[in-house]
C-alpha cells in the first residue's frame, strides 16, 4: 500500500502526531478553499494532507462567560448564522462572511483564511481589531498568541512546522462595544481586498471613546494593527478632526505593493476612507449598545 | 419593463412573436445536455498540451523522448506532426485568418509569439500521467524581446513578430518588414473640405485594453481516429462544419474523412469559430487510435483563446453649431496579436455607421503583437471603434449645449440614405430606436448626488450566409426540424417556431435538433448574428415546399387540381364548391403519405441575401464614491431595432447579455501583463466579469417598426449590436457624474479616483 | 495520488466509488460517477457552475476533495427533479428564458435551491448577492433574477419547500 | 449599365483614383468578369475579399444576383461576424 497521502485525524493529538511523523512535505486543510486551488494549479504538491474538518474542537462555535470559541475549521456560512456571535461582534462577521461566494462560505473558515498568510485575508483585520487570540496545539503543547503575531509575510506564518491552530477566541465584550469592516473590491462580490480596514471602539455614556483599535489588510506584507490610528480615536466623540487624525496614521502606516489589484498610491488613499467609514459604523454600533 | 411593440400579432401570426418553451430546456436544467466535455468513450485517453513560457523566443530544439518513454502515454505531437500548409484564406465568421497562422496557432512552429503558445502535446490514460509527460517534455529556447502594447509595436524599432510581414493595403509595396500586417481605408467625400467648413471641432483619442469573451466553458472536444482513415471528432463549437474544415485543412484530409458532432456549447460570441484543440487532439488520436479528450484549463482559455484587440482609436469631429456632423477622421489601432487578423476592418466600417456625414474618412491599422490570436468577439471590433465615436459625440453634445439625443437623431441614418462604408440603407428604424430611449422614462428620471445619465449608439451589419435546413414530418403529425448551427441563445425555439407558423402547427408538435456534419447539408457558422436570418429562412422554405407536397397530395386524394387546395392552420381545405370534402390535416396527410407518394419531407439548402443591419440606443444610470472611485450602474435601458422579434423572450436575451458583456468591458475587464510579456490574471478571480450583484435589471425595448422584408418573418439579426453602445454609454454616465471625462478603458476605481483626484 | 473508498448518498442513492486523494468531488462526481451534469468553468471556485450541496451546504465541488464526501450527503443538478417531475426553479427557468447556452444552469438551480431552503422569500437584492458566487456571460442575469423570485412565490403558494 | 461605386483603398489599389466605374452587367457574376477584364486582379480580390451591395442590399458570394440597368453597385469588404 502506498504511502499514505492523506488522512482525518479524529483529535487533535492524532493530527500533531501525522505531522510530527510526516517524513514529506504537509499541508493542512479546513475549508480547502486555498489548499485546492493551490494544488490545482500546481504551486503545491504536498505527500501528505491532513483533512481537520472531522476534529470536534475544531468545528462550532462556545462561548465562554462572554468570550466565544470559534473552532478554526468551522465554516464562515456557520458563524454568520450564529445570532449571539453577529451581535457581539458584527464587524468580525461581516468580514468572515465576506469571503469568496456563498458556496466558498460553505467552506472556507478563519482558520484557514489567517494561516493561508494572505495579506489580503478578509478576516484577520477583523479579528487583529477585535483584539483575538489563536489558540495553537502542537509537539510542546498548547500556546496562545495575539491572532497579529500569526501571520509573517505572503504565504507564512509563525506556526511550527507540526502546530495546528485548534480556534480563535474573541474575548468578552465591555458594554458600550461596536466593530466594523469594510473592504474595496472593484465588483460587489467575488474579488480579493484591494483594501480593508476594521475598527472595533468602546465608548462610555457620553458616547466618547474610551478604547480603540484599527487593523488594515492587504497594505502591508501582513494585515496591520495601526496603534496610532486607535489612540487617534481614544477620548473623542468621532468629530471630523479625530477622523483625520486617525486616518492621517492609517496612511503613515500603509506599505503597499502596486500589482494586479491596486496601486500603491490607491491603497493607501483608500485604506484612510475606508478606516474613517468603519469608525463611524463601529461608533454607532458602540452608542446603540452594540445592537446597530 | 419590456414594452415590445408586438407587430407580429398585427399580422394574424400565431406562434411567431410569443414565448414557447424551447424544445431543448427539460436537458439543460436537469444536467442531462451534453457538452464538449461531458463526452466519454472507451478506452479514451486525456490530452494535455505544453505551453510557451515566454512572449516571444525561437525555438531551437523539443526533445519529447522521455515523455514518449513514461509509461502511460499513448501519443505526443509537435508542429513536425502537422503538415506544411500554404496561406489561403479560412471562413472563420470573419474570414481573415489564413490557414499557416491557424495551424501555427494550433502548435508553434520554429517561434512562439505569445505566453501560452501550444508548442507540444500528449495524450495518456491519466490526467495525472499526461501532466507528468509534460514536464518530461524539454524545449529549448532563445528567448527574444517582446512587445504588446498596439502603437509600441506599430514603431520601426519594435521587436518583429515575422520578418516576412510587410503592410498590405499600401502603395508603393513597402519593402520592410513591419509588426503593421494591413492599412485599411475607408472613405467618402473631401474630409479637408469639410473641416474647413466646420464651425465647431472636437478631437479625443480613446483607448481600450484587449478583453475575453469570457464564455464559462472551456474549450472541450473528443477526436477519435479510425483505422480506415475516417475519424470523428465531438466538440463544443459554433460551427462544426468550420471545425471539420479547419481539421481538414492544417492535418491535410479530406472532409469526407472527417464527421463532427455537435455537443452543446457553453457560449461561444465569436471565441469558438476557430480551433484550437480539435486538430492537435486528432492529430494523438491519429498516432495510437484511441479516442482522445482535449478540455482548456480556465488558465489555457485565459492565456491561449482568443480574446478581442486593444485599440487607439483616435476620433476628429467637425460640426455647424446646430449640430449637423459636417467631417469626421477616425483612425484605429488594433492589436490583432500573434497573427494578422484584428477586426479593424470591420471596426472602420461600423465606427461611423449611425451617422450621414458627407466628409468623412476611417483609417485602420491591423497590427500584431506578442500576445494570443485575436479572435472574434460579438460585433468584432465595432464596440472599440464606437467607444470612441459615441465618446467623442457625446462631448460635442456638450460643447454645442444639445441634449445628447438630439444631437444624435439630427445626423441619424434614415431609410435610402448611403452608409460611410458604401451601402445604403433600406428598412432601418434607427430614428425611432433613439425616440425610444428619449420617451422612455428613465431618461427624465430625477438623478441624485454624484449620478449620472449616458447615452451612446451602436450598429452593426449582421450577415446572411450559406445555411441549410430539412423538415420531416412523422406519421402522427408532428415535425422535426434539423438543422447544424448550434443553439447558443435558444435558437432551436425560433427554428421550431418558424416551421410551426409556416406548418400551420401548435409550437408543441414541432421539435428542433442539431445534426453532425453528415446528416444535414452545409451551413456556415452560428455567429454574426444570422442564425435566425438565414437558417430561419432555409427552415420556412422546407416548411414551405412540405406545405406545397401536402397540397399536391390532398388534390390527389380529392381528385381536384392542386390550385384549389388551400393550406390553413395546419389543413387542406378544397376550394372547389363542387366537391363536398370534409378539410384533410396534417395528421391526415402524414398518416396516409405511403399512398400519395411516401414519406414527407424536405431539406433546402441557400445563401441568404439580404440580411438587414440593426441600430442599438442605450441609456445607462450611474453612481460614483468620490473618494474610492467605484462606479455603480443604477439602471440600464437597452431599446434596438430587431425587424421582427421571432422569440421576443430570447431576444431580450441577447440585449441583456451584450449590456452585461459591454458594462464589464467598460468597468473592469482587462488583461494584466508583467516585464516579461506573461499575463498575471488569467483566471476568474482577478479576470472581473460582472456578477449578479453588480447588475440592476436590464430593461429592453424591442422596435419592430421596420421588418426586414427579405425574411419570410421580418426578422433581423440581434445577438451582436448590444455590445456595441454599453462602453461609451458607461463612460458617458461617468463623466455626467463626476464631471470627469474617461478616454481609457477600463474605468477601474484606482483610474477613476486618480482622474478625480486631477492626476487623471 | 493513492486512490480511496468513498460511501456517499448521492442524490438520495446511497454509491460507493474509488476517489483519488488529490482528485477534486467534482471530478470523481463527473468521471467516476457519470454525473456530468455539474460542469468546470475554472477548478478555483470563482464561477459557481460546479455548484452541489453538501450535508445541506452549498459549495464548490472543485474546492472539495473526493474522499471529504465519504459519510455525506451529495445532492447534484441530476437531483432537483424528483421522480422525474421538475422542481419549480428548473419550470421558471424554462419559461422565464432564464438560461441561453445552458452551461451555468446546473450551477444557478443548485445555487437557488439553496437560497430557497433558507429563504423562502428573498428579494431581488438578496437573491443577486446569494447568487454572485455564479458567474453567467449570456443572460446579463435579469431573467435569472426573476425565474428565481417567481419559483419561491409559486412555491410559497403551494406550502413552502418540496 | 450599372454605376459602381466604392468607398474602400484596396479597390483603388487596383482602379487607380477611379470610384465611379460604369459597368455593363446584368449580374453579380458578370460584373466580376467585366471587372477582371478591365482591372486585372480586381475580380479575383471581389470575389473572395469582398460583399457587393446592390441598391442597398449586401450580397456574398452571390453570383447568380441581378442587377438592374441603373442600380447602384458598391464594393464594401467581407463582412464577418463574433
Amino acid at each position: 500500500m502506498s504511502e499514505q497521502d492523506y488522512v482525518e485525524p479524529a483529535t487533535v493529538g492524532a493530527a500533531v502526531a501525522a505531522l510530527a511523523a510526516a517524513r514529506g512535505s504537509t499541508r493542512l486543510l479546513a475549508g480547502g478553499t486555498d489548499v485546492l486551488v493551490q494544488l490545482r494549479s500546481g504551486r503545491v504538491r504536498p505527500d501528505l494532507i491532513v483533512n481537520l474538518r472531522r476534529i470536534p474542537e475544531l468545528a462550532g462555535v462556545r462561548s465562554e462567560d462572554g468570550a466565544f470559541v470559534i473552532g478554526a475549521a468551522t465554516p464562515c456560512a456557520v458563524l454568520g448564522e450564529h445570532a449571539a456571535l453577529a451581535r457581539a461582534w458584527p464587524g468580525v462577521i461581516e468580514a468572515a462572511t465576506l469571503i469568496g461566494s456563498k458556496q466558498v462560505q460553505g467552506r472556507a473558515s478563519l482558520g484557514g483564511n489567517l494561516c493561508n498568510g494572505s495579506p489580503a485575508a478578509d478576516s484577520v483585520p477583523a479579528l487583529i481589531a477585535a483584539g483575538a487570540v489563536a489558540l495553537i496545539d502542537g509537539p510542546a503543547g498548547r500556546r496562545e498568541c495575539p491572532i497579529e503575531a500569526v501571520p509573517a509575510g505572503p504565504g507564512r506564518t509563525t506556526l511550527a512546522p507540526a502546530e495546528i491552530l485548534v480556534a480563535i477566541r474573541l474575548p468578552a465584550r465591555p458594554a458600550r462595544s461596536g466593530d466594523a469592516y469594510l473592504r474595496l473590491i472593484p465588483r460587489t462580490e467575488m474579488d480579493i481586498a484591494v483594501v480593508g480596514a476594521a475598527v472595533n471602539l468602546t465608548v462610555d455614556a457620553a458616547g466618547v471613546v474610551t478604547a480603540a483599535r484599527v487593523a488594515l489588510g492587504a497594505v502591508a506584507p501582513t494585515a496591520l494593527r495601526v496603534d496610532a490610528a486607535g489612540a487617534a480615536l481614544v477620548g473623542s466623540t468621532l468629530d471630523a478632526a479625530a477622523i483625520e487624525r486617525m486616518q492621517a496614521a492609517v496612511r503613515a502606516a500603509c506599505r503597499p505593493i502596486d500589482d494586479k489589484r491596486g496601486t500603491i498610491a490607491y491603497r493607501t488613499q483608500v485604506a484612510g476612507v475606508l478606516a474613517g467609514r468603519a469608525a463611524r459604523i463601529a461608533h454607532q454600533r458602540a452608542t446603540q449598545g452594540g445592537q446597530a | 419593463m419590456n414594452d415590445a411593440t408586438h407587430a407580429a400579432n398585427a399580422t394574424g401570426l400565431k406562434v411567431v412573436g410569443q414565448r414557447p418553451i424551447r424544445p431543448d430546456g427539460a436537458d439543460k436544467v436537469t444536467g442531462r445536455a451534453v457538452f464538449g466535455a461531458d463526452v466519454h468513450l472507451p478506452g479514451m485517453l486525456i490530452g494535455r498540451v505544453k505551453r510557451s513560457p515566454h512572449a516571444h523566443a525561437r525555438i531551437l530544439r523539443i526533445d519529447t523522448s522521455a515523455a514518449r518513454a513514461l509509461p502511460g502515454v499513448k501519443a505526443v505531437v509537435t508542429s513536425d506532426d502537422f503538415p506544411r500548409v500554404g496561406s489561403e484564406a479560412l471562413e472563420q465568421g470573419e474570414g481573415s485568418a489564413t490557414l499557416v497562422d491557424v495551424a501555427d496557432n494550433c502548435l508553434a512552429r520554429g517561434k512562439v509569439l505569445y505566453a501560452g503558445h501550444a508548442v507540444a502535446a500528449v495524450a495518456a490514460v491519466s490526467s495525472e500521467i499526461a501532466e507528468r509527460a509534460l514536464d518530461l517534455i524539454t524545449v529549448e529556447y532563445e528567448v527574444l524581446p517582446h512587445v504588446i502594447d498596439v502603437e509600441a509595436a506599430m514603431a520601426p524599432d519594435a521587436p518583429l513578430l515575422n520578418e516576412r510581414l510587410f503592410t498590405a493595403g499600401v502603395t508603393p509595396r513597402p519593402t520592410t518588414p513591419s509588426n503593421i500586417a494591413q492599412k485599411t481605408v475607408v472613405a467618402r467625400g473631401d474630409v479637408a473640405k469639410g473641416f474647413a467648413a466646420a464651425e465647431v471641432v472636437h478631437e479625443g483619442r480613446y483607448v481600450t485594453v484587449p478583453v475575453h469573451q469570457g464564455y464559462i466553458e472551456p474549450h472541450a472536444c473528443v477526436a477519435w481516429a479510425g483505422a480506415d482513415g475516417q475519424h470523428q471528432i465531438w466538440c463544443s463549437s459554433q460551427g462544426h462544419f468550420a471545425v471539420r474544415a479547419m481539421c481538414a485543412k492544417v492535418l491535410g484530409l479530406e472532409l469526407r474523412d472527417i464527421r463532427v458532432y455537435p455537443a452543446e456549447i457553453g457560449g461561444g460570441f465569436g471565441g469558438k469559430t476557430t480551433v484550437y484543440l480539435e486538430p492537435v487532439a486528432l492529430a494523438l488520436s491519429r498516432q495510437c487510435g484511441r479516442p482522445v479528450r482535449m478540455v482548456m484549463s480556465r488558465e489555457e482559455v485565459f492565456l491561449a483563446s482568443g480574446p478581442t484587440s486593444g485599440g487607439v482609436v483616435e476620433v476628429r469631429l467637425g460640426a455647424m453649431k446646430d449640430g449637423t456632423i459636417v467631417a469626421a477622421e477616425v483612425t484605429l489601432k488594433f492589436q490583432a496579436g500573434a497573427f494578422p487578423g484584428s477586426p479593424v476592418g470591420a471596426g472602420s466600417m461600423a465606427a461611423l455607421a449611425c451617422y450621414a456625414i458627407e466628409h468623412a474618412v476611417v483609417t485602420g491599422y491591423d497590427v500584431v503583437c506578442n500576445r494570443p490570436k485575436v479572435a472574434a468577439y460579438r460585433a468584432p471590433g465595432a464596440p472599440i471603434a464606437a467607444f470612441g465615436v459615441e465618446s467623442a459625440i457625446d462631448e460635442l453634445a456638450v460643447i454645442l449645449g444639445m441634449d445628447p439625443i438630439d444631437l444624435r437623431i439630427r445626423n441619424a441614418v434614415k431609410p435610402g440614405m448611403k452608409a460611410v462604408y458604401g451601402a445604403s440603407f433600406r428598412e432601418i428604424a434607427f430614428v425611432e430606436t433613439l425616440q425610444a430611449i428619449q420617451a422612455h422614462p428613465q431618461y427624465r428620471a430625477p438623478l441624485g448626488p454624484n449620478q449620472g445619465r449616458g447615452v451612446a449608439a451602436g450598429f452593426w451589419f449582421n450577415i446572411g450566409g450559406e445555411s441549410s435546413a430539412a423538415v420531416h414530418v412523422d406519421e402522427d403529425g408532428g415535425a422535426t426540424v434539423i438543422t447544424s448551427n448550434p443553439d447558443i441563445g435558444g435558437s432551436r425555439a425560433s427554428m421550431a417556431m418558424m416551421a410551426a407558423e409556416t406548418l400551420g402547427l401548435p409550437i408543441e408538435r414541432v421539435r428542433a435538433t442539431i445534426a453532425d456534419t453528415t446528416a444535414i447539408g452545409f451551413s456556415a457558422l452560428t455567429g454574426g448574428s444570422r442564425v435566425t436570418f438565414a437558417t430561419g429562412m432555409a427552415v420556412v422554405q422546407a416548411a414551405q415546399r412540405v406545405v406545397q407536397d401536402l397540397k399536391r397530395r390532398a388534390a390527389l386524394t380529392w381528385e381536384c387540381e392542386a390550385d384549389q387546395v388551400e393550406w390553413r392552420d395546419g389543413a387542406a381545405y378544397c376550394t372547389d364548391a363542387s366537391k363536398e370534402v370534409a378539410p384533410l390535416s396534417l395528421r391526415d396527410l402524414a398518416s396516409r403519405s405511403a399512398r400519395t407518394g411516401g414519406p414527407i419531407s424536405a431539406e433546402v439548402s441557400l445563401n441568404a441575401q439580404g440580411a438587414g443591419p440593426g441600430f442599438g440606443v442605450h441609456v445607462c444610470d450611474v453612481e460614483v464614491d468620490p473618494e474610492t472611485g467605484r462606479t455603480t450602474v443604477l439602471r440600464y435601458t437597452a431599446a434596438q431595432d430587431v425587424g421582427r422579434a421571432i422569440h421576443p423572450a430570447y431576444v431580450e436575451g441577447q440585449l441583456q447579455g451584450g449590456v452585461a458583456q459591454g458594462i464589464g468591458w467598460a468597468l473592469n475587464e482587462e488583461y494584466v501583463y508583467d516585464a516579461k510579456g506573461v499575463l498575471q490574471n488569467p483566471g476568474f478571480l482577478d479576470y472581473r466579469m460582472p456578477v449578479a450583484s453588480d447588475l440592476p435589471m436590464i430593461d429592453t425595448i424591442l422596435i419592430e417598426s421596420a421588418p426586414n422584408p427579405r425574411h419570410p418573418y421580418g426578422a433581423k439579426g440581434v445577438g451582436e449590436v448590444p455590445i456595441v453602445p454599453p462602453l461609451a454609454a458607461v463612460a458617458n454616465a461617468v463623466q455626467r457624474a463626476t464631471g470627469v471625462r474617461m478616454r481609457a478603458l477600463p474605468i477601474s476605481p484606482p483610474r477613476l479616483l486618480a482622474a478625480l483626484d486631477g492626476e487623471g | 495520488m493513492s486512490r480511496v473508498r468513498i460511501e456517499a448518498v448521492v442524490n438520495g442513492e446511497p454509491v460507493e466509488f474509488l476517489g483519488g486523494t488529490r482528485q477534486s468531488l467534482l471530478d470523481a462526481l463527473r468521471d467516476e460517477l457519470q454525473l456530468t451534469g455539474t460542469k468546470e468553468g475554472c477548478g478555483t471556485g470563482d464561477c459557481g457552475a460546479c455548484s452541489v450541496i453538501v450535508d445541506g451546504r452549498l459549495v464548490c465541488s472543485c474546492l472539495m476533495l473526493a474522499p471529504e464526501a465519504d459519510g455525506r450527503t451529495v445532492e447534484t443538478i441530476e437531483g432537483l427533479a424528483k421522480n422525474g417531475v421538475m422542481h419549480p426553479l428548473q419550470q421558471q427557468f424554462l419559461e422565464q428564458a432564464a438560461l441561453q447556452c445552458g452551461f451555468c444552469t446546473p450551477g444557478f438551480l443548485v445555487a437557488a435551491k439553496a437560497l430557497l431552503d433558507r429563504n423562502p422569500d428573498p428579494t431581488e437584492s438578496e437573491v443577486r448577492y446569494w447568487l454572485a458566487g455564479n458567474l453567467c456571460r449570456c443572460t446579463g442575469y435579469d431573467k435569472i433574477v426573476r425565474a428565481v423570485m417567481d419559483a419561491a412565490a409559486q412555491m410559497r403558494a403551494a406550502g413552502g419547500a418540496r | 449599365m450599372a454605376r459602381l461605386l466604392s468607398a474602400v483603398d484596396e479597390v483603388r489599389a487596383f482602379t487607380g483614383t477611379a470610384d465611379v466605374i460604369d459597368v455593363q452587367a446584368r449580374t453579380v457574376g458578370g460584373l466580376i468578369a467585366e471587372l477582371e477584364r478591365r482591372f486585372p486582379g480586381l475580380g479575383a480580390h471581389v470575389q473572395q475579399r469582398m460583399a457587393i451591395a446592390i441598391d442597398g442590399e449586401i450580397h456574398q458570394d452571390a453570383l447568380a444576383e441581378p442587377i438592374g440597368p441603373d442600380s447602384e453597385v458598391v464594393l464594401i469588404p467581407r463582412i464577418g461576424g463574433g
